[in-house]
């Protein structure tokens, strides 16, 4: 099954151009990893395929629904992790986990809740509100919300950046739980050594253009 | 996600950040005080001359306040990019629209409603009689200010010097409901009969209602990418 | 280990507590059975021996705020930064009282409650000053700026107290200006008598609910110490994990 | 580094960012417009009455675009973290602070003097003999201002909340500025002597000295961690 | 010679404490690498040292200047690059680089600072406003800075984050430079293995405690 097959994408800023016909297609069950210098358009491509901004021409589908036209529907089944934490500083953990669950249309008791907490390591701080939170707490509630909230497509934006080890291992397991239930993910960033251990494909995306890597390059 | 169960979740988690922080609601009650307080200093009014601008005090203070309270409705959630979450949720926009008019209208209503007694103290109102007319000019006139407040508030706050093109932009907008109020107020004040100022009242329903209509359906494209 | 300020504290305090309701007792007593009615406000006038002390000391009380702040900004004494605190919220207490006293006292004798004279804006202004500056503490999310912050308000909100003082004199104004004044005391011993009663009242109230609070905030500030260095060792467990 | 040589650097820094930009200077301009618009309707004012009213309308309109220009003197340092490098810089915090004044002061005055042709337009102002002293009082008023103001800019950039709490703290210490301005603009404007309102225009002086030296004192706590 | 000596530094943050009881020396010459896991307080360590937030306890000083009371001393001879940028949106690149430098009190004639853009390549950029510029080239600019103001101690939070390959070498090419002119640098990440090519020292901060790393763990 295809999850994202994107086809002939270009972006232009005014008259600057970001990339342009970047075709290509991932399937249900694999990790891509996207790498490339810095300003290459990495995150703006992301962006296109969440729905955040739209492309200039082309068009993409995420599992047979198109990503202009049918925005609700590839809302439904993506979830992202960008720089932004998407949290609320006046709530609490526990409180964020349910609000950003619901907006998804998913209501769960608060056991389920509870219990995502307890797997990303804060269950003891669900109480507390996210202003006192680190960083890396920070990070690890929104992998809560992948936790239960089982999204067929999760799209990364530099997953590991400033991030432990410990917190490192984490999502990497997270992700491989992603691919064994048939969800597909997209990634970027820096780091080939820690996409390494979890991509199953990768990418080059360079002066406007994406170079896929073979698999003995990938790791 | 249903419609209505949106709506409820955005007031919810409004209302439960503004217990929390009490930022708004309290900023909002100094800023009024501290804008009439000058206002009527800056006036050297005497009795006499207060009675006649009595109302307009009471709605460029209740206008400039709720600015201050529209503005952080969604620069609020500008924090950790939470409207990119909102922006990419699978829910209907409109549904934030509503959610968010109606928190903010809670926010002015309730800032109006413990203002309201100083004002009586600080002119020397005499209202009794016309309270239930009063209370309906301000909630027509806050849930104007607050449908197409709401609606600026999403975007300005997604354009540079965004402080500032709020009241820029929404002012001028609001001009018309501010005008009916204060005539309706004013005229209530005064103790006119009803059919002298009823008219404003309509003018005031009659805009309620296209800035509700008109913004939510224009909602939803300033919302969207 | 306890500040040995906070020891003087616990041992003097009962003594301003029993002066002051001792003081208050007496001029109330005095102010409201034992002297005469005014001949022109008649039974009026005994709002006065509120009105006047409550009015005085939220005055005195805000110079000990603007005191306090300029020695925590030389010092940078923490307990002095908890007086200030202190200092605060009762100033804003017994300004909030001689505004309500002063309105209730207005209603007869001026017939309005409030009325734009600059003394009752000045004096307006300077709760709208302290209300700040209690909302300025609560908006610092740094502990160390909290105080230094609020300092530097309250010394810059101290402009209001000579404006206050002297607005009845630079404006012609409804309010009654200084009785007490270079030019001797202008008013009659049996209206004397009370007031200075209750004005001694009041300032040792103030100093008493100083203590008690600055005591206060000082001792939850050590609690919470104490409960930190746990809530650091759980932090530092997890992050170890 | 020489003190005089900071003033200028930083001067020229903002007056330069502020050429390129014109956001400041624009929106504080379209805010003014808007208010003075805003409170004409509002009072719904004959001639007689804006004649009283105009001084207060005058300064209440500058004060409030005033603080908008303010709140961007120190907002804009936030971009990229640029006031910790102010903080960081081996440098005389006051020259930072005269610097800052400097610059708001040339901002607030220059709106100031755009907006003034406006005023003697609307309300049909009479002006042309005491237009020096007029210029005196804005000088003086605008100067108190913006010394009081960019301390509190420098104070409110660095908490939660601080679009709202930068009004909310600096108007109740302009309220005596800006009485005295109204005061001695309302004298100037109804053509008494000058005996009658000179008292107004040492106060203004008074409060520019106090105001500035405090704040030139404390501002160095403020910026400095 | 001693460029940075710590004596005791603690943190909290209100009641939450940090890091208790840290001493440690830098010398002239040296390339301080600091490790820890998310929330150790890296970042405020580095933010006490260079003078931006107060220690709770103890003191330190810069080349022998205490770094509480002389301030302003300390200041003269540090350098941070941060998380921000420190640039100004409107102004060029090259008016950046001159604010940025008058301000340490070092005018430079326009060839010095030209020469500055042109060793971190951005010289044909020089006149564009920073608005413009792509991230990697902001950090490029706060380079330049180092490269013509040539402080004694260099702070960096985080170098390596968010740049590419290009810009990790450039990037402790001026590191070495640095040390070669007798100066200290001192920097956190979680990077080990771009950070071994220059470090000379080690240690990781981890529950409020200093760990110094050996030459063989730090390589
Ligand atoms: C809301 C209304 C009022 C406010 C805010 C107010 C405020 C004040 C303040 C701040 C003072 C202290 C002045 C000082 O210590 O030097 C004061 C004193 C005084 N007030 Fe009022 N006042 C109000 C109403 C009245 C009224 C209605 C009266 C009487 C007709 C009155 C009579 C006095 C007198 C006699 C003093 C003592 C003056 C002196 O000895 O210096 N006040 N008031
Ligand atoms: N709003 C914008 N207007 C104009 N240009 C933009 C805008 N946003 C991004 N760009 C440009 O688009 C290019 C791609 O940016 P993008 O953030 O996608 O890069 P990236 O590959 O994610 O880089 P990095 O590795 O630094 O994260 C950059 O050169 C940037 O300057
Ligand atoms: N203003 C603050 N108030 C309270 N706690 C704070 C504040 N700033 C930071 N902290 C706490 O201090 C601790 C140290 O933060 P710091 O940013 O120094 O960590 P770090 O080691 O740099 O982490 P990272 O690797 O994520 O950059 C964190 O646990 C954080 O929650
Ligand atoms: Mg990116
Ligand atoms: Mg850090």
């Amino acid at each position: 099954m295809i999850a994202i097959q994107a086809t002939n994408l270009s972006k232009a800023y005014g008259f600057y151009r970001i990339f342009e016909d970047l075709s290509f297609e991932i399937r249900a069950g694999e990790c891509f990893a996207l790498f490339g210098p810095n300003g290459a358009g990495k995150t703006t491509l992301l962006r296109i395929l969440a729905t955040l901004q739209q492309p200039s021409h082309g068009q993409f589908s995420v599992f047979g629904q198109d990503g202009v036209t049918e925005k609700d529907l590839v809302r439904q089944s993506l979830m992202v992790i960008a720089h932004g934490s998407h949290l609320y500083d006046e709530l609490t953990g526990f409180e964020n986990l349910q609000f950003a669950l619901a907006l998804r249309g998913q209501a769960f008791d608060p056991k389920t809740l509870k219990y995502g907490l307890d797997r990303v390591g804060i269950g003891a701080f669900g109480d507390l509100k996210i202003r006192q939170y680190s960083a890396g707490m920070k990070k690890r509630l929104a992998l809560a919300k992948v936790v239960i909230g089982k999204p067929k497509l999760l799209l990364l934006d530099e997953p590991y950046n400033a991030l432990d080890e410990a917190g490192v291992t984490m999502t990497n397991l997270i992700i491989q739980q992603t691919l064994a239930r048939e969800g597909a993910v997209l990634m970027t960033t820096h780091d080939r050594d820690k996409a390494a251990h979890v991509a199953t494909r990768g990418g080059i995306l360079q002066s406007g253009h994406l170079q896929h890597l073979t698999r003995e390059q990938l790791t | 996600m249903p419609f209505f169960k949106t709506i409820r979740w955005i007031v919810w988690k409004d209302l439960v950040c503004e217990l929390r922080s009490r930022e708004t609601i309290s900023s909002m009650l100094f800023f009024a005080l501290i804008v009439i307080l000058v206002f009527s200093f800056s006036f050297s009014m005497d009795q006499d001359a207060a009675r006649q601008l009595i109302a307009g005090i009471i709605w460029v203070s209740f206008t400039f306040t709720g600015i201050i309270g529209l503005g952080k409705s969604f620069s609020s959630e500008l924090q950790n990019d939470c409207l990119e979450a909102l922006q990419i949720s699978p829910i209907p926009k409109g549904a934030v629209y509503l959610g968010k008019v109606l928190a903010n209208f809670l926010f002015m209503l309730s800032v109006e409603i413990l203002l309201f007694p100083l004002f009586i103290l600080f002119f020397n109102l005499d209202v009794v009689e016309e309270l239930g007319i009063l209370l309906l000019v301000f909630l027509l006139a806050t849930l104007g200010l607050s449908a197409v407040g709401t609606l600026f508030s999403a975007l300005t706050v997604q354009i540079r010097a965004r402080e500032v093109m709020l009241p820029v932009l929404l002012l001028p907008l609001a001009v018309p409901v501010m005008i009916a109020a204060v005539e309706a107020t004013r005229g209530t004040l005064n103790g006119d009969p009803y059919a002298f100022y009823s008219q404003w009242i309509q003018l005031l329903v009659v805009f309620d209602i296209i800035f509700t209509v008109v913004s939510f359906w224009l909602f939803e494209l300033i919302l969207d990418s | 280990m306890i500040n040995r300020f906070i020891r003087y504290i616990q041992r003097y305090k009962g003594w301003f507590g029993g002066g002051a309701a001792l003081c208050l007792l007496i001029g109330l007593y005095t102010g409201l059975l034992a002297s005469p009615p005014d001949y022109y406000q008649g039974e009026v006038v005994r709002i006065m021996y509120v009105h006047v002390p409550l009015a005085h000391t939220s005055l005195l009380a805000y110079s000990v705020l603007f005191g306090g702040s300029i020695w925590y900004l030389w010092k940078r004494d923490p307990l002095v930064d908890n007086m200030c605190q202190a200092a605060a919220t009762i100033t804003a207490m017994f300004t909030g009282l001689a505004l309500v006293t002063g309105s209730i006292w207005a209603k007869p004798t001026w017939n309005t409650w409030w009325t734009w004279d600059p003394r009752l804006v000045s004096f307006a202004v300077l709760l709208l000053i302290l209300a700040g500056y209690m909302m300025l503490r609560r908006l610092v999310d740094d502990p160390d700026r909290e105080g230094k912050y609020a300092a530097v308000l309250a010394i810059v909100g101290g402009v209001d107290l000579p404006i206050i003082k002297f607005s009845v004199e630079w404006w012609r104004t409804l309010h009654q200006p200084m009785s007490f004044s270079t030019r001797g005391v202008s008013i009659s011993d049996d209206l004397l008598v009370p007031l200075l009663f209750m004005s001694a009242g009041c300032w040792l109230l103030f100093a008493y609910m100083l203590m008690i609070r600055t005591q206060m905030l000082y001792l939850t500030e050590l609690l919470q110490a104490k409960k930190g260095r746990l809530l650091s060792q759980t932090h530092f467990s997890q992050s170890a994990q």
